[in-house]
């Protein structure tokens, strides 16, 4: 792996909507990405994980381009490419790309897929009609369609079909780095198998590094290298994808290994990890985010968000528990 | 033990533009009473359908051709539509849809839209000696705020006169369970009731439901294309594929041991067990045109001559299920 | 609520303005000489050239919008020059026999659009939907003035049961003027006779207006009430056992009738212009036939002052739509 | 079944009504239809053809110049307000009228300061006019006698009472106007005054209320007076509806004839309207009798003067022009000759919602067309064709319009026609310049006596046709629909049998 | 747009409309030559005015003696071509601000969206007649005021379909691959958006043949003797209760052609709406 990661996020903080208007109701600002710093090498996949609305999503557009950041520091193998306009921001990060969460909504029902895959080509220069239909054919073949799709229209494709025609079409712009928004949510498990199978199939083959967007932890903990865990906007643990699985250290990550649901069957049901409702983004509180859902809450928690700080080589944690748990693991450790 | 629901040899057509299509081929289940029946299948194969045709709601165009369901030893399929709604529907059949975001009515208050149903459905709606008008309003308002404060909602009180997208997601699926539960059925029918929630939400409310069957005496039939899902619910587990159900038994028996091969590939798949991602090849046979045969034939790795004749016939399985495969027959 | 009113109050004035401002240029173009009006059939040049004077009308435009403005924030609307009434008084007189006719009009389009519309969206494409259809679009089709003429013959020639014209029959007694609303101030003098005369002269001409409108709220109710079947919330109703009648007409119904309550607005206008005809035919005192007087004399203070009032209408109609729609769904409301 | 309004004392009217209720703001036919009832005038003119008989006024006399004219009034002339009527209010009259300059002061303005007209004793009127104006005395009965003591307390800031008379009455004829009985274009309500000067001896069942109901569509008002909820249309009743009227057993339409004369203006200050070889092309191509007898049902008469043919002053023996393709076609070669640019496409203006006219156009672009003119037919609205009118460069090519009688008197057709001081008024806007017709006009305004004014007009009126400015078409037969109980109408020109206190209500 | 006619083909009502408006078509094409009396365009015959109909005079004659039959044939192109111009400029001057507006935001969409509220409250009469006097009154100035006045329909519309589609996925998508802000708006948000202005045109093209007829009937708009149909129903109401047949056959003509417009656009939105395609 090389020392420069491919794509380095420092502190970045993304701001979401807000209104205040003549004599009209003022709505807040949501905080949707909070000092959010992720390293990515090239080659490996990096998988994201949280409930539904902490922000993920907002993170990957931010990382594209498509969304403006308040404040940190994006690096593409060493260059800053934040700070700038919408559209210059996208266009200097042309060799990152995103497959959005709903594949079937992200293509123009009006346009045949031929013409779809085709048109970012035209975007990014390339003149020649019959280069063009030449390998928008290799790149359906190569994501396993095949090369009758282009005549067809989105709507007469199954969910499978469309995720593919999804990779396809950013393929086709030679991306270096793939954010992939929960590319197998809403997909039958034999469909996901095959999805996965060829995203790993592409990755080796066209040499890309991903950043896997995900709430599947049986998907996650399979398919990655290192998991980033993320609640309210901000990453609450991160690490080698084995260690955090094996050894979940934060509360949060605790609790989704504890709810997901596994072949293995009914775990001993007794008091859940698990309380309370996914928190509301536009609630601000000045401590940990996780405050009122943890078991092991303290007092500390309320008065300041905790750091990530490692607790293991390449394993990061922000939790005061955890930090007090591992000083006390090293000295029960030396009394050993 | 008479099962609280049988369905037996269900077939269902509906009329399209292309021409008729058989969405339920041969369904075969049965829940006994007390337990949590686990209907999966994967997205197409015919769930919902299979739970219109048992509530009598199928869409225009939509025929039964053949096939019978039995309901605490009726048979549903003879009802009228204004017998469905008078003695089985919410009174003794409660129903909990799948995506509680879009369940609701967005205009009504929450509690308008629980109070209708127990107005016609609840136990003594039809009762002449009961309190009647506000009194009996009043007594429908305190049951359904007992029923929510069981089921965690915050606020119970002030519930009723909110509006659906006043609640999260989790609360609003916590609501419909209430209402489901609101006229005291016999039993639930859920559609894949946790698919539009996070998995800790998702978490909590199956092990509400599980709680609710116990405390309730209630038999539940759980669809759901999530295996995991049903290893963690039920006790019976039916697999549904193409509008047929291929296998069915108790859920540790076929999880343990699949028959079936499509139960079998499909269980592959899951990324628990999977050694690679591979999927199952090819696809689900279109309900316009079924292949004669075993419908799984096409995609099966056992496929032999025998598999194209006919339709197999349900077999028993050594794990104890009965499985619809020629291997069994 | 309050406020969401207010402020939609207040951004209406510059419409207003802006309104005011480009009829007043509008009709700048128009060569009718107001003073050559003023002056009458048999005026000599002299006397035109002093008229024009003693109503600045040889001064600058801007001067004389200044000062019209002026005018209209104290709610002088000036003098008819065809009438040499003042135009307030004028309308005044005009606008309850206008409103009367037009809430009428929109009633029986409500009151008979709105369940036809859903009976249609309920048989969709089956013979009533497509009856329904037809009839709906030949209200729309058909010349006004011709139906009119034809329920004039029928019910007033050959059958004999409604009056053929005006407002009240010449022979009854006026009550006194207290809302101007001939109905209103009939019960208020207690004269049933006036009543019901007032009410049998309202009937052929509400009836005649109420036929575009009614077209326009079939066809929106009957899509939105396609649109609400669609929806999961009425599958799950019906599952849950809710009774047919009350499933369709309060339940789809409340959602499906948004659309129709944004027509109803934009009908408005329509109304007020479209009584220029069914105002003619059944000479009923209302605004249309005195903007086509002011027209066809060129009144250049009526037609600004009705121009005013459409549009002060027309936005007070608007708003009252918005608030509808906030009663109807909750939803809009908070996000005022 | 029928739907009959009236009761046995109650006449319903279709008349138009005017534009507001004070005569001395207003004046043009519905106000001489409403002042003959609400009002009276010092002379009225009566009968058919009318006659300009002594109505407040007993006599007058005037000095030989024509300077000074004195009117003697009667005596026990009662307002509606009970106060009598004396010589001061005629003064207040003639000075609100002439304060106030509007339609009705056209013929006065120029003749008359208002510190002329004096009160000699209670019953004597005087005026002492600028200059001698022949058509005073024809303009007199224009003038509606108001009753001031009901004024004044409604005046503001020195308005004359302007705004409170436009919707009330304080006259002293017939009819009173009751009360908030008044609503601008839409009803008027009036009740017989039973202290009218001059008595009601004459009419044993007289119409005790009258209630005015303008009717704006034909179709309506032919409905109305066939079920009987109107005693009578107004008097402009398309010739298409006569027969279906008259079969009916409710109602008939009465045919008089009135001063009311059909003129196609043309400007001759646009070429090719300046050449006269053009001017009679155009003259020529018109069908006449077509016209009058298809069109109009025959109810009109073929009037080739730029005058009523019904009324003194016209030199019978002139001939006008006919209808005569080949003819016109002569002229048309002759204009050509003279270079005149008979291939420009001309325009003819009419007023869209006038059947008539527009018919009229649309007979006339037809003949046209067949000798090579194109001729468009432009829809256009009254108040912006006599606005365009004001100028020769705005004025139409061509455009259609009636002159109607505000006073009996050759002055108001030929003399504001054609004498090019009024140039600039909608009358005169053929932008017609002889300086011999001015001089003859100019001649027969100054002077008095009629039998030394109608050579002059005669002579002026030969020179005009010669000049052919205009096409004359035809005076007016106005055709009235009535219900059969309506008795004893009379009719006169001026006021176009409006004038209630002559009708009885049989039944 | 084959699965668009075959969805078509099996909604009656719009089958019938589709039908009709072709008829007119093909009348609006062919009037000359399908009209008995192509002459009575512009000739008056004096002599048979205000016949009933009859085997020579199908419809009757009118108050020129025109037959009314040749007449309506003849005024089918003049309505279709009143209809297609106001609407097509409408949607002209309409689909652009609509855009704009929509997919700009901030204050130039604010003051957008302000003026098309200005303009929706000026009375449609006073316009007409404004316009009528700076271009002299004609049909040109009628089409163009009333193009003036239904633009705003078409902004509205176009306005609210475009803010839907720029929050949409694939607009989002296409920001994502690099598509500049004309390719987004001209070649993805404008066909999308089309739909139901499409309908809302057809519609619009009932609408503009009767509101037309109104401002001719004013003096601003067709000029005799054109052969109008809405110009012939005000003509005729002189004649009315009479000759019938002069106000009930034009009539019948725009009854039909306006029936025909908006029975194809209802069908068309059934089947455009993707709302409620998904129920078939
Ligand atoms: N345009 C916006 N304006 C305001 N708030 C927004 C906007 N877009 C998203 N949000 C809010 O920002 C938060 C983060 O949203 P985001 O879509 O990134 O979440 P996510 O993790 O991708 O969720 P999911 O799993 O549901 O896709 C959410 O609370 C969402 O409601
Ligand atoms: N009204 C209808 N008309 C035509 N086909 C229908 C209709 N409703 C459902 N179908 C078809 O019937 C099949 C089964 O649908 P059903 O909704 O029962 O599947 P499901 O198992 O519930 O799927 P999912 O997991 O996606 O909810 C699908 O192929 C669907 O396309
Ligand atoms: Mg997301
Ligand atoms: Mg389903």
């Amino acid at each position: 792996m090389s020392p420069v990661p491919i794509l380095a996020v420092r502190d970045l903080s993304v701001r979401l909507g807000g209104r205040k208007g003549f004599l009209q109701r003022t709505i807040l600002p949501v905080q949707a990405v909070k000092q959010v710093s992720l390293d990515l090498r090239a080659g490996e996949i990096l998988s994201l994980v949280g409930e539904s609305g902490c922000g993920k999503t907002t993170l990957g557009r931010t990382i594209l381009g498509l969304q403006r950041e308040s404040a940190g520091e994006i690096l593409l193998e060493g260059r800053t490419v934040s700070g700038l306009a919408p559209e210059a921001a996208r266009r200097a990060r042309s060799i990152v790309q995103y497959a959005h969460q709903d594949a079937g909504a992200a293509l123009d029902p009006w346009w045949s897929i031929g013409r779809t895959l085709e048109e970012g080509l035209l975007i990014h220069g390339v003149r020649n009609a019959s280069e063009r239909r030449d390998r928008v054919a290799a790149m359906l073949q190569a994501v396993g369609l095949d090369a009758t799709s282009a005549r067809r229209y989105p709507h007469e494709f199954s969910g499978g079909q469309l995720r593919r025609l999804a990779l396809a079409r950013i393929l086709l712009l030679q991306p270096r780095v793939l954010i992939l928004d929960e590319p197998t949510s809403g997909l039958d498990m034999s469909v996901q198998a095959t999805v996965l199978n060829l995203l790993l199939e592409l990755r080796e083959r066209f040499a890309l590094t991903y950043l896997f967007i995900s709430h599947d932890l049986s998907v996650v903990e399979r398919l990655s290298d290192r998991v980033a865990i993320m609640y309210l906007g901000r990453i609450v643990e991160s690490g080698p994808a084995k260690q955090v699985f094996a050894q979940p250290t934060h509360p949060y990550t605790r609790t989704l290994l504890a709810a997901a649901p596994r072949l293995t069957g009914r775990r001993a049901s007794g008091p859940s990890l698990v309380r309370g409702d996914p928190p509301n983004p536009t609630l601000v509180l000045p401590g940990c985010a996780f405050f009122d859902r943890c078991p092991v809450a303290m007092p500390v928690c309320q008065e300041a968000p905790p750091r990530l700080e490692p607790v293991a080589p390449g394993h990061d944690v922000a939790c005061y528990g955890a930090f007090i748990e591992q000083t006390a693991s090293i000295g029960a450790k030396r009394r050993a | 033990m008479m099962p609280v629901l049988s369905v037996r040899g269900l077939k269902v057509s509906i009329r399209t533009d292309e021409g008729m299509a058989e969405i339920l081929d041969d369904v075969g289940l049965e829940l006994e009473r007390g337990r949590i029946l686990g209907v999966v299948g994967e997205s197409g194969c015919g769930k919902s359908t299979l739970i219109r045709a048992i509530m009598g709601i199928l869409p225009r165009g939509a025929t039964i051709d053949r096939g019978e369901v039995w309901f605490e030893g009726e048979n549903l399929l003879a009802f009228s539509e204004a017998e469905l709604n008078d003695q089985v529907r919410s009174s003794r059949i409660g129903f909990i849809p799948q995506d509680p975001l879009l369940a609701l009515n967005p205009v009504f208050k929450v509690g308008t839209q629980m109070l209708e149903v127990m107005r016609w459905h609840a136990p003594d709606a039809k009762d002449p000696t009961g309190p009647r008008g506000g009194a009996r309003r009043k007594a429908h308002v305190a049951r359904l705020v007992g029923l929510l404060r069981r089921m965690q909602v915050p606020d119970p009180e002030t519930a009723l006169e909110r509006y659906p997208h006043q609640f999260s997601g989790g609360q609003r699926q916590r609501l419909l369970i209430a209402a489901a539960l609101a006229c005291a059925p016999g039993l639930v029918i859920a559609d894949e009731p946790t698919t539009a929630l996070d998995v800790t939400t998702q978490h909590q409310i199956l092990l509400l439901l599980r709680e609710l069957v116990a405390e309730f005496g209630i038999s539940l039939m759980f669809v759901t294309h999530d295996f995991g899902v049903v290893a963690e619910l039920c006790d019976d587990l039916c697999v549904i594929y193409a509008g047929q159900t291929v296998e069915k038994g108790p859920v540790q028996a076929i999880l343990e041991a699949p028959s079936h091969p499509y139960t079998r590939a499909l269980l592959a798949c899951h990324p628990d067990r999977a050694t690679t991602f591979l999927g199952i090849p090819g696809s689900v046979p279109s309900p316009l045109a079924r292949p004669p045969g075993c419908l799984f034939a096409p995609r099966c790795t056992d496929a032999r001559t025998l598999c194209l004749a006919g339709r197999p016939p349900q077999g028993l399985a050594p794990s104890g299920a009965e499985v619809r495969c020629v291997q069994f027959a | 609520m309050l406020r969401f009113v207010l402020r939609r109050c207040i951004l209406v004035l510059p419409s207003l303005f802006g309104l005011l401002l480009v009829t007043f240029l509008l009709i700048r173009v128009v060569p009718s000489d107001p003073a050559m009006a003023l002056a009458g059939d048999a005026a000599t040049p002299e006397q035109i050239e002093r008229l024009r004077q003693q109503y600045g009308l040889d001064r600058p435009i801007w001067e004389q919008f200044a000062v019209y403005v002026g005018k209209v924030a104290t709610l002088d609307l000036g003098e008819s020059a065809f009438s040499r009434r003042p135009v307030a008084v004028d309308i005044a007189q005009r606008l309850p026999a206008t409103l009367a006719l037009t809430f009428c009009a929109l009633a029986i389009s409500v009151f008979v659009g709105v369940p036809l519309g859903v009976i249609a969206g309920l048989t969709h494409n089956a013979w009533p939907d497509y009856l329904l259809r037809v009839f709906s679009v030949l209200g729309i089709a058909v010349a006004a003035f011709w139906f009119a003429i034809m329920l004039q013959l029928l019910f007033s020639m050959e059958l004999g049961w409604l009056p053929l014209r005006g407002e009240l029959s010449p022979t009854m007694q006026r009550p006194p003027r207290v809302t101007g609303f001939m109905v209103v101030d009939a019960l208020i003098a207690g004269r049933f006779d006036v009543f019901t005369d007032a009410l049998r002269h309202l009937v052929l001409p509400a009836v005649t207006l109420s036929l575009g409108g009614l077209a326009t709220i079939v066809r929106f109710t009957r899509a939105g009430v396609l649109d609400t079947l669609q929806q999961d919330f009425v599958f799950y109703e019906r599952a849950m056992g809710y009774r047919r009648r009350r499933l369709v007409w309060i339940y789809v119904l409340r959602n499906s009738v948004t659309a129709t309550v944004t027509q109803i607005g934009l009908l408005f206008g329509g109304l007020i212009a479209g009584g220029v005809v069914v105002e003619a035919i059944f000479d009923w005192p209302g605004i249309g036939s005195y903007t086509v007087q002011a027209i066809l004399t060129g009144d250049r203070q009526v037609m600004l002052a009705v121009t005013l009032l459409v549009g002060t209408v027309y936005a007070v109609v608007n708003i009252l739509i918005d608030l509808v729609h906030g009663l109807l769904d909750p939803r809009l409301m908070e996000r005022a | 079944r029928t739907a009959s309004a009236a009761d046995a004392s109650t006449f319903v009217s279709g008349f138009g009504l005017p534009a507001n209720l004070d005569p001395h703001q207003v004046y043009d036919v519905p106000m001489q239809a409403m002042m003959l009832n609400a009002y009276d005038n010092l002379y009225r003119y009566q009968n058919d053809p009318p006659q300009i008989v002594p109505w407040l006024a007993e006599s007058h006399t005037v000095t030989p110049d024509g300077l000074v004219w004195e009117f003697k009034l009667r005596s026990g002339i009662k307002f509606h307000d009970g106060s009598p009527m004396t010589s001061e209010d005629v003064v207040y009259s003639f000075r609100r009228m002439l304060a106030l300059g509007l339609a009705p002061a056209g013929a006065f303005l120029k003749i008359l300061k208002p510190e002329s007209v004096t009160a000699v004793d209670p019953l004597t009127v005087r005026f002492k006019l600028e200059t001698a104006y022949a058509p005073f005395f024809a303009a007199i009965p224009s003038i509606s006698i108001v009753n001031p003591r009901m004024i004044e307390p409604n005046v503001k800031s020195g308005d004359w009472g302007k705004s409170w008379l436009a919707s009330n009455g304080a006259g002293s004829g017939s009819y009173r106007i009751v009360p908030a009985g008044y609503r601008p274009l839409e009803y008027l309500d009036m009740e017989i005054f039973d202290d009218h000067f001059m008595g009601w001896a004459h009419n044993p069942k007289p119409v005790r209320k009258l209630a005015c109901r303008p009717t704006r569509e034909t179709s309506t008002r032919v409905l109305a007076l066939l079920n009987g909820s109107l005693d009578c249309t107004d008097n402009n009743l398309p010739a298409d509806q006569v027969a279906q009227i008259n079969a009916s057993k409710i109602a008939y339409v009465q045919k008089d004839m009135v001063m009311r004369i059909f003129i196609i203006r043309m400007n001759n200050t646009k070429p090719p309207f300046d050449n006269l070889n053009a001017r009679l092309c155009f003259a020529h191509a018109f069908n006449y009798m077509g016209f009058i007898n298809d069109i109009l049902g025959g109810y009109a008469t073929r009037d080739p003067y730029p005058m009523p043919d019904n009324l003194w002053g016209i030199p019978k023996d002139a001939k006008g022009y006919d209808y005569d393709l080949k003819k016109a076609k002569e002229y048309y070669a002759k204009a050509v000759a003279q270079g005149a640019p008979m291939k420009r496409p001309v325009e003819l203006h009419v007023q869209s919602e006038n059947e008539q006219s527009v018919q009229g156009a649309q007979l006339f672009q037809s003949d046209l067309a067949q000798i090579g003119i194109n001729m468009k037919v432009v829809g256009n609205i009254w108040s912006n064709l006599t606005a365009a009118a004001a100028k020769p460069d705005t004025t139409p090519d061509m455009w259609v319009h009636w002159v109607s009688t505000y006073f009996v008197d050759p002055e108001n057709w030929v003399g504001q026609m054609y004498d090019s001081q009024f140039h600039g008024t909608w009358k005169a806007s053929a932008y017609y310049k002889n300086p011999e017709v001015d001089t003859l006009l100019r001649k027969a305004r100054t002077t008095i006596k009629q039998e030394d004014r109608e050579p002059l007009y005669q002579e002026a009126i030969r020179k005009i046709m010669a000049d052919s400015p205009d096409i004359w078409v035809y005076n007016s037969m106005q055709l009235q629909g009535l219900n059969k109980r309506v008795k004893g109408r009379r009719f006169c020109t001026v006021g176009q049998g409006a004038e209630m206190r002559w009708i009885t209500l049989d039944g | 747009m084959i699965h668009i006619l075959r969805k078509l083909s099996r909604d009656l009502p719009a089958m019938l409309g589709l039908g009709i408006v072709l008829f007119v078509l093909v009348l609006a094409i062919l009037g000359p030559l399908l009209a008995p009396y192509p002459e009575d365009a512009a000739a008056s015959h004096l002599t048979r005015r205000l016949r009933p109909p009859s085997a020579a005079y199908p419809f009757g004659t009118d108050n020129l003696g025109r037959d009314i039959f040749s007449r309506v044939i003849l005024g089918a192109r003049g309505a279709l071509s009143i209809a297609l111009t106001v609407v097509s400029t409408a949607m002209l001057i309409g689909v652009p601000l609509g855009l704009i507006a929509g997919y700009r935001g901030g204050w130039v969409s604010e003051g957008i969206m302000r003026v098309t509220d200005v303009v929706l409250a000026i009375p449609q009469l006073v316009l007409a007649l404004a316009l009528a006097q700076l271009m002299s009154p004609s049909l040109e100035s009628a089409m163009l005021a009333l193009s003036l006045t239904y633009w705003p329909f078409f902004t509205r519309i176009v306005y609210a379909e475009t803010r839907r589609l720029s929050a949409s996925l694939f607009v989002d998508a296409l920001r994502g691959i690099g598509a500049g802000t004309s390719r987004i708006v001209f070649l993805h948000i404008l066909p999308n958006a089309l739909s139901p202005v499409i309908v809302r045109a057809t519609i619009g093209l009932g609408f503009t043949i009767l509101v037309a007829a109104v401002l001719g009937f004013l003096g601003m708009g067709a000029t005799p003797p054109a052969p109008d149909w809405g110009l012939a129903i005000a003509e005729s109401r002189t004649y009315l209760p009479r000759a019938w047949w002069y106000a009930t056959f034009p009539g019948l003509a725009i009854l039909i052609t306006v029936m025909g417009f908006n029975l194809l656009g209802d069908g068309l939105r059934d089947i455009v709406d993707p709302r409620i395609r998904r129920s078939r």
